[in-house]
């Protein structure tokens, strides 16, 4: 299937000029080069602007509430195995009113790819600062907390343990296509951080001077290292490093991922027995 | 007593008639490490074994551990489900240990008090009179005048339980050996001490109570709530631990696995109904339960399952509130939250558990009602229900656990389609039924609108559905006593038990639970009041909340409300008082 | 019109009355970037200028940013709190940009109509007929048959307006310097535009209103409920950012620091509101703002600061539900949470909002009975509210703040003392004050308890409060139209707008708002329905809350319901259908 | 004043042999130390075993509902800047329910003192799997999730940013005194992970092989270098480090930690102007 065959018929509500076109575009590719089917797609969202995505695409998608995609996810991969789940939000739903998710949806692993586009905003409710507010954006427009430091979401994440983690600008769309393919791809829950400026509501030259502060990772560069990643999730330096900074080496993985109750998952079909002939084996993504 | 609901009955008071009444009531008071649970729980399996009926319910000190605790059993020819007030038998080691249990216990004249030899002092006086003196036994192994550790003193007191009770000793070794089998140093250890209590005990005997030969099951209102939700097709659950609902998920982890289900701890209530709504998302039969406090704060996920039309299944373990309240008593103060609460209008259903038998049933009605409607279905249980044990028949027959409607391609209608009370139910992985689900306000086909004369649409279609259920469950309530009686009382959920005993020892009343409190059952209520002198609604709840909701609903001006704070449950006697207190 | 609420009046109907009014009502509709709320803006700031009164409602598409946007401003020379229907004036730069809007506009036989004179369309048929041909005005600048960047159009739309309304050009450059000011070239490009407009510009004349002379004040609803707290004591806020409440949040991030007070953004409603209680635990009067998703989460802690007689603040901005519901549109959906909603049984006092001159009088109320009682205060706003901007007097004199007594050493009584309604509070930093708030029941010296019959007479004490409340706030409730009016409306909260203008056009008809929801003013409302032939309740909430909730209270059999969802408000056309139709 | 000057009349109800009556001496004890004033003391807790330790002290007290000490705190501290506010509590309430409001705790920077008792169990629920549950307890009692990987606390709030962050046990008294004192020293957020097994409710031998897991920094450790603090704050050699892992050098401080809106605090006066003559300057906790 072609990438706009992972379209809906919804025109996006989007201002012009805004990141997340290029997320939706990105994404649509990365679906489109899996070949994951769009009947056993689903996407989850809670709210916010950048939420809105998953009604721009055809699939079994679930615009939830404010900070909850997580675990509406969770229990939709739990309970079915079979599909692709991948969740996407913004900064304020996934690390304000939702960081008490992350933490245990990273350490359940739970076979998820969680796609986070970070305008440093809120853009929905028009202009607060969000937890990756920078310091000089809330200084600059007279935000409440302007003393907070801002949180590190690629940071957070690989420090809770997770097994995947990967940065990209939603300007380069080759990159988000191809970071969000291999995190698909991941077995275990799988976070990339998108930074998608806001073009309503961030300072003025805002989107320009995040584009430039993004630098590639290094060809060299082994996402195996956590010690390596930790240094190349930080952003202290002004600097975003793209591309995988972790993947966990798949002999680190725990026996049975996706399988959180004691015994194992093998057991299992939904709907209570009735078996359905296109249903596969738990962690097969079709 | 023996007198059916239905059958006049004659006997009057109440205590004439429960010294000869087909039971036995036992009261044990110990400390933490007296093993007292223990001991109860044996009496249970014996009772079970043999096919004789009883409950029991329990009471702990604050101490977390190693308190002041009470077992109260009570053992019937028939099904019981209030425990009684006046102990046959008070057994009780250490008599400091009784001032905690002021007011849940007390003696009658002929009742059998063991105490433990070395204690001097005497019962307290709000314990009330029995006439027979104290059998004082040497419970405590006594050297040089201090205690030191001996025979277990819950062996010792089951074997002169047997004793008083007439109870073979090949039971209770049944019952040691079923319960420590594997561990048989303590077996010996166990079984030793019995004997030799049950060899010297010269206790008075208690009523002979003759079982039905059958066996029958010892099940806790969190286990059947478990077990009847995994009859009713249950294979998703999430939850948070809270008393006193936590066993609930316990009872899941040990038993849903095998029947090709899933059990998940969640971080928080709040994503314990998150993964509930995404599991049934996905087409799978979910559940969740908790207490007060989770269920405040499931509040808003409560109106996502609503709004986007995935069935849910919410368990509530009433408990005494607000806020942390007092997590192991009962009360019946989570009525107004789960019919009101809530930002928004939206349709749930709210169901009330009266026992430990009904509440496998209940949770069978919570599943089809959920599953055929797709909106969230509250079960109000409560701690008096949860955490009692209760003797019951086995289960012949279950019903057919019930089946969402599958919406398959050339299906046609969409997913909120306005044409149809529910439109069939769009399984992910189904080719073509991709839609989106949506909190936001939403066309029939799921795409976010701000248009307010859809709104009003969808909220008409969304509430369809409770008028749909009531048609469907206006006999969803039970009614005790006889239609004739003048005096009616009308109550909901655990008050099932004492109003049971309260009906038959007093013909002039009748009693009417629902068992769906919303959409509430109306035209049975009055159909069911014609002819009454008088109304009067028991609940434990201090804003009297089951009676303002029916007051919302129908006159009640002429009704008293006979309503307290949870705590201790109401007893015969209490009602005794309240009912002749609260005479116009 | 003129006619004072309490005059009788012999007008009758909508149309012919509304037309002679001292009112003028603008509609301004286009397209992101044709500014038109800014346009709004600046003719309601002119009108405030000159002492005219007025409001300004504003609607939008679905797209987050330039999407089509509606304007509706009604300029008065008297106290308006409704928008009205029949637009005066119609400014359209588009006209494929109406048909967002059908249901929330209406011409009438003399309205004027301002297209764009590239418009080649005609105006849809829901809009109604006006006798007057449009006026066909170049707002766009096209340069070979494409449209360009030229004249901001909003600025030549304001020398027309300012023309239709007779409105002098020094006070729209006056304006324009007011707002512009800062920006020296933005500022001499718009006046430029303006003033070829307003030179150019032929346009009917719409009636002349005569303003006060004095200058008056425009405020929004959260505006005025953040200057209503600050003065009524406020000195911490938590909040998270949610439509329509994100408002107060940001008006006190701006005012509150000059006062002496401290705003915090918190991670969630939860957090906010913990925050709210920890400061107020501390002794500081603190609030927190929010909507219906938001008061859902705070469920839990809402319980918490009841039990711990902690004090709060909560203000709830209601908006569409449920769920994400519709964010910007307006509903009376929250009053069942507001009032039954949160586990177990706990007082609070729930405050309906008028309007916005209301606003920051109910503030002061709010703050009065939280600080004076220590429990929550809910206060429910709405996005009708909320969202509008009102032209009102100046405030001369405001109340004084409300102070919480204080404990000090010597003073006796414990912090739960059940000696009295309210025990004197223990400030953290008083020598010997030193107590323990606890969620769980307590003694009245703080301490855990699980006592059912102390938790009985704490319930008891802590509802001592509403009841002590319902005494003093009796007359909390406002009244419209004369006593011997026969039809009677009982409504809340932003119906009183409407209802004022219907009361006044129709004195057969009075009607009835508590300021106070919970405890409700029964009292009050039974003397004023008597001698009613009839009786209506006018909410927007599809269950019909607020009906319910009087129904539990009293005797409401023979009223009639007139309640449907939110979205757009109440018309006075919808108002006299709805009353007509649901005539018995 | 003594130690015990700074206990309430209430009798702990926790079972003999708990972890937590460790923890109330050491704290009394570094109180003492202090010489914190009991008026001045805000004493705040969530809901668990651990979190009734906040009745057990002379204070201003708050024992609050399950999960939310810390906002209770920090709007406590904010409001009143003059009180020392301590927070305690379990696992379960910090790192399960309470998560999502430890990063923003920690990046706010208020000047608050956290100590979690970690006993890895849900004490007063009876036993269930708290998110620091070790896999071999999970495995060994059958516990929900026993593939989740278990959530290092002191790990977690140092890589959110947190200024000061220690670890104790709470057998050894002398040390939890010191690390409370220090913490509550600490001007700005100070978290300290105290371990404090569970009598009743753990595998048997917990307690003694947890004691013998831990071992004391090394002398020369420098608590001021953030990737020695990584390293000595991870456990999965299966070691605790006790000592001050982190504290965050002065110098890095931001301008007004406390001050989380702008503008600046010394305005503030609590009360609505109704100033007391015993209020100190914020930050100063006399
Ligand atoms: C419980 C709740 N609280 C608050 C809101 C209001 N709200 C909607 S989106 C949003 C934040 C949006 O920011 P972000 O997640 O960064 O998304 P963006 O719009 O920037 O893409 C907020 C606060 C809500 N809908 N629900
Ligand atoms: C909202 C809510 N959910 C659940 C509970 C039940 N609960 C009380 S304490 C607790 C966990 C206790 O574990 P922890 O925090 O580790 O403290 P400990 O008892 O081990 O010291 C839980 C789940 C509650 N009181 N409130
Ligand atoms: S407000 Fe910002 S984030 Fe939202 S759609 Fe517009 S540009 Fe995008
Ligand atoms: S259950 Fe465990 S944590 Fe709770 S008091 Fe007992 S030993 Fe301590
Ligand atoms: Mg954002
Ligand atoms: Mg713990």
């Amino acid at each position: 299937m072609n990438p706009k065959d992972y379209r809906s018929a919804l025109a996006p509500v989007w201002c012009p000029g805004c990141g997340d076109f290029g997320v939706l575009k990105g994404l649509t590719q990365a679906l489109s080069d899996l070949e994951v089917p769009t009947e056993k797609l689903g996407m989850i969202s809670g709210i916010g602007c950048s939420s809105r995505l998953v009604g721009y695409l055809n699939a079994y998608s679930f615009n939830s509430v404010h900070g909850r995609a997580l675990p509406v996810a969770t229990g939709l991969k739990l309970a079915r195995p079979d599909l692709t789940v991948v969740v996407v939000g913004g900064d304020g739903d996934g690390f304000s009113i939702g960081i008490g998710h992350v933490p245990h949806a990273v350490r359940r692993d739970v076979d998820i790819t969680y796609a986070v586009m970070d305008n440093g905003i809120y853009g929905l409710t028009k202009g607060q600062a969000s937890p990756t507010t920078e310091l000089e954006v809330k200084r600059g427009m007279g935000l409440a907390g302007v003393d907070e430091r801002p949180i590190n979401p690629a940071l957070f994440t690989l420090s809770s343990g997770c097994g995947f983690v990967a940065r990209t600008h939603a300007g380069n769309l080759p990159h988000v296509r191809q970071m969000l393919r291999e995190a698909i791809q991941h077995p275990g829950f799988a976070f990339v951080h998108i930074l998608a400026a806001c073009a309503t509501y961030q300072m003025p030259g805002y989107a320009e001077k995040l584009f430039q502060r993004c630098e590639m990772l290094p060809d060299d560069y082994d996402p195996t290292d956590f010690s390596a990643a930790t240094a190349a999730a930080d952003t202290t330096g002004d600097r975003f490093r793209l591309g995988i900074l972790y993947r966990r080496p798949v002999e680190q993985k725990l026996a049975a991922p996706a399988d959180v109750t004691r015994g194992r998952a093998d057991n299992w079909s939904p709907l209570g027995g009735a078996t359905e002939a296109e249903e596969t084996a738990p962690g097969d993504r079709g | 007593m023996e007198t059916g609901a239905n059958a006049p009955s004659t006997s009057r008071g109440t205590g004439e008639d429960r010294k000869t009444k087909k039971s036995v009531l036992l009261t044990l008071v110990g400390s933490g490490g007296d093993g007292v649970a223990l001991l109860g729980d044996l009496v249970m399996w014996m009772a079970a074994h043999q096919g004789l009926y009883g409950m029991m319910v329990q009471s702990y000190g604050p101490q977390i551990r190693g308190g002041e605790s009470a077992a109260i059993v009570r053992i019937a020819t028939e099904e019981v489900l209030y425990e009684g007030e006046e102990a046959d038998l008070l057994l009780c080691f250490r008599l400091s240990d009784l001032a905690r249990f002021r007011g849940s216990m007390r003696l009658h004249d002929g009742s059998v008090v063991i105490l433990d030899a070395v204690e001097e002092g005497t019962l307290p006086e709000w314990l009330g009179r029995t006439g027979r003196a104290p059998l004082r036994y040497p419970f405590a192994t006594i050297e040089e005048g201090r205690e030191v550790p001996g025979d277990p003193k819950n062996m010792l007191a089951l074997g002169l339980l047997c004793r008083a009770l007439g109870w073979a000793k090949g039971l209770a070794h049944a019952a040691l050996e079923h319960r420590f089998g594997h561990r048989p140093q303590l077996l010996a250890r166990d079984v030793a001490a019995f004997d030799r209590a049950f060899a010297s005990g010269e206790v008075p005997a208690l009523p002979r109570l003759v079982g039905r030969g059958v066996p029958l099951v010892v099940e806790n209102g969190n286990e059947a709530v478990a077990r009847g939700a995994m009859d009713a097709g249950l294979r998703f659950f999430a939850g948070y631990p809270i008393t006193p609902s936590s066993e609930v998920m316990e009872t899941l982890i040990d038993e849903l696995h095998g029947r090709g289900g899933r059990v998940v701890q969640a971080e928080d209530e709040i994503a314990a109904l998150g993964m509930v709504v995404g599991a049934s998302f996905g087409g799978v039969p979910a559940m969740t339960a908790t207490s007060g406090p989770g269920l405040s704060l499931m509040t808003e996920m409560m109106g996502l399952s609503s709004m986007t039309e995935v069935p849910a299944v919410i368990v509530d373990c009433q408990r005494a509130g607000p806020a942390t309240g007092m997590p192991s008593r009962t009360e019946q103060g989570d009525l107004y939250h789960a019919v009101y609460g809530g930002h928004g209008d939206f349709p749930r259903v709210v169901l009330g558990v009266f026992d430990v038998v009904h509440a496998r049933d209940v949770m069978h009605r919570a599943f089809l009602l959920s599953e055929t409607w797709h909106l969230p279905v509250l079960v109000l249980s409560d701690a008096y229900i949860a955490q009692r044990r209760q003797i019951r028949d086995p289960i012949i027959e279950t019903h057919e656990a019930p089946r969402r409607q599958r919406w398959t391609e050339g299906d046609g209608p969409s997913r909120f389609s306005m044409d149809q009370v529910t439109a069939p139910f769009r399984v992910p992985g189904t080719p073509g039924g991709q839609y989106m689900a949506a909190g936001l306000e939403h066309t029939p086909e799921g795409n976010p609108t701000a248009d307010g004369d859809l709104h009003q649409r969808m909220n008409e279609k969304r509430f369809l559905k409770l008028e749909t259920i009531a048609a469907r469950t206006r006999d969803w309530c039970r009614t005790l006593g006889v239609a004739a009686a003048p005096k009616g009382i009308v109550a909901w959920g655990s008050q099932y038990g004492v109003l049971r005993e309260w009906v038959r020892e007093h013909p002039e009343y009748r009693a009417f639970l629902p068992e769906i409190l919303h959409p509430f059952p109306l035209a049975a209520l009055t159909e069911w009041r014609k002819g009454l002198e008088s109304l009067a609604v028991v609940e434990l709840s201090y804003q009297a909340q089951f009676h303002h909701m029916l007051a919302s609903l129908t006159d009640m001006s002429g009704a008293r409300s006979i309503a307290r704070s949870g705590g201790l449950p109401f007893s015969l006697s209490e009602l005794a008082q309240r009912l002749e207190e609260a005479r116009p």
